[in-house]
């Protein structure tokens, strides 16, 4: 594969309320990663952008943000799930050898619809959609059958809730910085036994771009370019019930792609930093194991060893992760974002020190169906 | 519901009286505009720095131009018709889920010192006069509550 | 950025979507209610390849990709594989919560059925425990023909 | 420095007014089988999938997620692309591009709509700005309309002319099996005469002036799938691959009232660029069949000229000629296009698709009467949104 870059990253603040609208808040994340990367739109070639009809409330939700998105007069399209898959499409337009430069932006307004309603509709219309299963619950059973499966309990899990919204405080971005125990977890609002409050992800505003570039394209930019070294997406089967929600085998295939393309053999080792996506707290120590960072069933094993915290050996979500702002399907991009920043030392308060391999982990569906893993390096 | 075919029951699962509520934000060019309408029954355009275009209703990147904007100008409440139709036939309202009543009379209107076009309904007693070029004119309800159903309709004017 | 900007009073605009949808069961999926309705029996289908029973059916084995064209009644008991119970309330959620679901893999098929879970103190709940359908008096071809599943 | 790309197969399930006998899951399973039987492949052979269709119009989130039992995806890599009325060629592209980049050599494309399962005109309402267009706004018919009166009343075009692509587009899909529409009272009359019966006849009712029912697309429910393959990969599964020459698109317009309605100019500059890709001068010449996204009959007309097949105000000489019957110099639409059927998030793809048949010499009874080395294919969309591919006999240098 040829080589390529990111060479430009922007991002808004994640807020429970902005007033911006969904065209505004796609302006601010793009000519933000525009400047990044020291460049103006006419350095952009094409354009992908990132948004889902059901959260928008708008068929057709990618109309409302061509202005804002640069699109003018320029090749376009649109990915309807997270924006690491949004980031992986815009890859490959920038190495179809049709364009060198990709302008990839995704927006998420998830105070303007109510959460359970819009993930009720993933399920299946006709035998699980009336039940009224939503994300929540469905991520409660995928919580219980991964507990069952490896002993754990719910205080184990809460321990990755209170290392990311502690790593948040360090990012000015974030929504939830908190400074909370496992105590102040397991006191907080059951809402779908064994999840609690502090167990979920907000809801959030925000949106994300990234500027992706070719060998050649990167030239056009001041930016040193950061490049994506791997790249895997697969997908587990949908029905709720006849997949194994305790295993990670999608996440295990992704993952092992991006690994061979990115020459990693022990990702333990090899990787400096993680931002992986944490939309509920027991997901942490799950994607670990399909990640390879921790064999089957020793997820929460690594979750305590405290190798995954900011001082510890493989820092996991310095951001403060999902957990601590969750605009859906700009979740996964704001872990590019993150990676990127990382990688350039630029991560602030945030920065895990002399970090040079980086892997940003998106997810799509109900507990996680379908994954897409970026391995980047500088 | 249901409904044979050779010889199987063939259901349907229907989605009752459910329905995705949302809260958008018009935001900040889009409020101005609908309490200017409101309270003065005044149409308001942003203009474009770069290219001088002036958007109605108002917003905030001029597409071709990639720039923000910010500079509010006043149009008139009486435009042209661009392009026009009458709305003939049946089809379900997705705000309500009802059948939207019809015929009516629907153009883009070109108001004067905007660029771009409101899509609006057109009073279409006289379909007749509903055609491209006819002056129109804003008529506004006596009660106003700050959105875009503040206008009535356009009449036509010649 | 210019003064009007910071003066005004951003609104909201409260809507809905409600479009009206019919979703076709299918030959397939109908066979499954048709039964559940009139007989409160369930039916799955089998894989040919690699054996597995699904339960509601599936038309196509995901994993072999080849048809699942071999009808197999499961039975209306079965266990339970794991549950929640829900604590929040939203309009597209049959009853009020609190509600319990329920992942339960019925004795005969290969992977869990989701369904509500009653008649059991959640305190009591455990993953394993054996429960058996309890059918609505009044059946309209919906997976809701099936009230909930209770302990056995 | 990417890869050339060729569709080595395509599979589409018969167009119908309504499948009840399968769900959305079964209908999008039926295409896939059928594209990997005409490639002679199985599910192992494909890489990765893409998929693409409207979420209001059957009320599912995440389609990629929930389909993949039927189209294969389990344990493979997949993703879903949605622009619209352009979902079918912006899902082709997607897999185009998936292959260009070198990072799959074998791609399965999927456009799907159930359009029985709501509303339509209702659930394209949604795809408007809720503030600013949703109310009492009609839909794609009610945008068509206006565009076709503008476009009567700066050319004197009548309703005559649109009838006759009504009519072309419906012989047309007496060639083609998959068709939903087959208007068999319509064998063996003059194109003419039949003009004359759908311009009188009241039964033929106004939906929105100057469109009739016969103007207009039906609604459909179907699938269609197609298959790409890298160089070296394409000529091994099919012996006259469909290689893609260039594709581009141009999806400026943000609000319906910014869009310019004099011309198609998003669909004039996506073609421009295709066709300096390819470098052809005289469309009209060198393209030798057309499958366009033509949701109504003055489309038909009026975006002949924005291609650059005629001058402006052309359009009706060209078509009345009968250059773009079956047998004339461009064949348009042999299988009876969009206005006979459209499963709209499928429709596009059928046209990348049949424009692929007509290419490798598989199209049976709809083969055009001609050697074909160009065909062109479109989407049509959103707020005037427009794409454009171009395939090929020749593989691109």
């Amino acid at each position: 594969m040829e080589k390529v870059a990111i060479v430009g990253v922007g991002q808004t603040t994640y807020e429970r309320r902005k007033e911006d609208t969904f065209d505004e808040l796609v302006f601010e994340a793009a000519t933000k990663a525009l400047a990044d990367a020291g460049g103006g739109i006419g350095d952009i070639d094409n354009i992908v952008t990132v948004s889902n009809d059901f959260w928008d409330g708008r068929t057709i939700s990618s109309m409302g943000i061509q202005d804002a998105a640069g699109s003018w007069d320029k090749d376009i399209s649109t990915v309807e799930g997270d924006g690491t898959f949004g980031v992986l499409y815009g890859m490959m337009r920038a190495l179809s050898g049709s364009f060198e430069t990709t302008l990839v932006v995704s927006h998420m307004k998830g105070s303007e619809a109510v959460m359970n309603l819009i993930t009720n509709a993933i399920f299946d219309p006709i035998f699980q959609r009336s039940l009224g299963i939503d994300a929540t619950s469905s991520a409660a059973l995928q919580a219980r059958l991964y507990m069952e499966k490896i002993k754990a309990s719910q205080e184990d899990f809460a321990l990755a809730s209170v290392k990311n919204h502690k790593n948040a405080m360090n990012n000015p971005n974030a929504q939830l910085p908190m400074d909370i125990s496992v105590d102040d977890v397991m006191k907080s609002k059951m809402l779908a036994d064994p999840l609690k409050m502090l167990d979920c992800s907000p809801i959030s505003d925000g949106a994300a771009a990234v500027v992706i570039a070719t060998e050649k394209g990167a030239k056009r930019f001041k930016k040193s370019p950061v490049w994506i070294k791997g790249v895997g997406h697969v997908s587990d089967a949908y029905t709720l019930g006849y997949r194994d929600l305790a295993s990670t085998r999608a996440l295990d295939a992704a993952a092992s792609k991006a690994y061979k393309m990115a020459g990693i053999k022990d990702p333990m080792k090899d990787l400096d930093v993680v931002e992986l996506y944490d939309a509920y707290s027991y997901m942490e120590p799950l994607w670990y194991e399909g990640l390879g960072l921790a064999k089957e069933k020793k997820g929460v094993e690594l979750l305590k060893s405290g190798a995954t915290a900011m001082d510890g050996d493989l820092p996991v979500n310095p951001s403060g992760g999902v957990i601590s702002a969750h605009p859906v399907l700009v979740a996964g991009m704001t872990r590019v974002v993150e990676g990127v920043l990382q990688l350039r030392g630029e991560a602030e308060k945030r920065q895990v020190k002399g970090a040079k391999t980086a892997l940003a982990h998106g997810i799509n569906g109900a507990c996680g169906q379908s994954h897409c893993v970026f391995v980047m390096g500088v | 519901m249901t409904e044979k075919n050779e010889g199987i029951e063939l259901l349907t699962i229907g989605s009752g009286e459910a329905f995705q509520p949302f809260n958008w934000s018009v935001g900040r060019y889009g409020s101005y505009f609908l309490k200017e309408l409101k309270d003065n029954k005044t149409f308001y355009g942003v203009k474009c720095p770069k290219c001088g275009k002036v958007y109605v209703p108002p917003r905030k990147v001029c597409g071709r131009c990639y720039v923000a904007m910010d500079e509010l100008v006043k149009v008139s409440d009486e435009g042209e018709v661009a392009v026009c139709t009458i709305i003939q036939f049946g089809f379900v309202d997705p705000s309500t889920g009802y059948q939207q009543p019809v015929p009516y009379g629907y153009a883009f209107i070109k108001l004067d010192g905007a660029d771009t076009l409101l899509p609006f309904f057109l009073d279409s007693t006289d379909p007749e006069r509903v055609k491209v070029g006819a002056r129109v004119k804003a008529v506004f309800e006596d009660k106003r509550t700050g959105s875009i159903a503040d206008i009535k309709h356009f009449t036509i004017l010649d | 950025m210019a003064d009007w900007l910071d003066k005004v009073e951003n609104v909201y605009f409260e809507g809905r979507i409600k479009v009206p949808y019919k979703w076709y069961v299918g030959e397939v999926g109908s066979r499954f209610l048709v039964a559940l309705r009139d007989k409160q029996e369930l039916w799955g289908t089998k894989c040919p390849k690699c054996g597995t029973v699904y339960v509601p059916p599936q038309k196509n084995c995901g994993e072999c990709f080849v048809p699942a064209d071999t009808w197999v009644q499961v039975k209306d008991t079965g266990t339970l594989e794991s549950f929640t119970e829900v604590h929040y309330s939203h309009t597209m959620q049959p009853e009020s919560p609190p509600l319990i679901y329920g992942l339960i893999k019925l004795d005969g098929a290969d992977g869990s059925m989701l369904h509500l879970i009653k008649g059991v103190d959640p305190k009591d709940l455990k993953v394993g425990m054996k429960v058996k359908a309890v059918f609505n008096d009044k059946r309209e071809g919906t997976i809701l023909d099936i009230s909930h599943f209770a302990p056995e | 420095m990417g890869k050339k790309v060729a569709i080595v197969g395509f599979g589409q399930t018969y167009q119908r007014s309504s499948r009840k006998d399968v769900n959305g899951v079964e209908l999008i399973n039926e295409a896939v089988r059928a594209a990997l039987e005409d490639a002679e492949l199985t599910i192992n052979d494909i890489d990765a999938i893409v998929i693409g269709n409207m979420d209001h119009f059957e009320g599912v989130n995440y389609v990629d997620c929930w389909s993949a039992e039927g189209s294969g995806a389990v344990m493979k890599p997949i993703f879903k692309v949605t622009t619209g009325g352009t979902t079918g060629t912006t899902v082709a592209m997607c897999g185009y591009y998936h292959v260009a980049s070198g990072m799959f050599d074998r791609v399965l494309a999927i456009g799907w709509e159930k359009n029985s399962e709501s509303d339509t005109t209702g659930a394209i309402v949604t795809a408007f700005h809720p503030v600013w267009e949703r109310t009492r706004f009609g839909g794609a018919i009610a945008g068509l309309a206006v565009e076709a009166s503008k476009y009567m009343h700066n050319y004197g075009v009548t309703e005559r002319d649109g009838a006759r692509v009504a009519v072309r587009e419906r012989l047309h899909a007496l060639n083609n099996p998959y068709s939903q529409l087959h208007q068999d009272w319509m064998k063996g009359m003059e194109p003419e005469q039949i003009v004359d019966l759908l311009v009188t006849s009241e039964q033929n009712q106004m939906l929105a002036y100057p469109l009739r029912m016969s103007d207009m697309c039906p609604r459909t429910d179907g699938a269609a799938a197609v298959v790409f393959a890298s160089e070296g990969v394409a000529e091994k599964i099919a012996p006259t691959p469909a290689w893609v020459i260039s594709t581009h698109n141009r999806h400026n317009y943000v609000f319906l009232g910014d869009i310019n309605w004099d011309r198609n100019d998003t669909l004039e500059a996506a073609a421009k660029k295709v066709f300096e890709d390819a470098g052809i001068k005289e469309p009209l010449k060198e393209i030798d069949v057309c499958e366009l996204y033509l949701p109504y009959s003055y489309a038909g007309l009026k975006w002949m000229e924005s291609i650059g097949f005629c001058g402006p105000g052309e359009g009706p000489k060209l078509v009345w000629d009968g250059v773009t019957d079956m047998d004339g110099e461009l064949p348009v639409n042999p299988s009876g296009g969009v206005m006979s059927s459209n499963p709209i998030g499928a429709t596009a793809i059928l046209r990348v698709g049949e424009g692929a048949l007509q290419v490798m010499g598989k199209a049976g009874d709809r083969q055009v009467p001609k050697d074909v080395n160009y065909s062109l294919c479109t989407g049509f969309g959103g707020c005037n949104w427009a794409d454009v591919m171009l395939l090929g006999k020749k593989k691109p240098s």
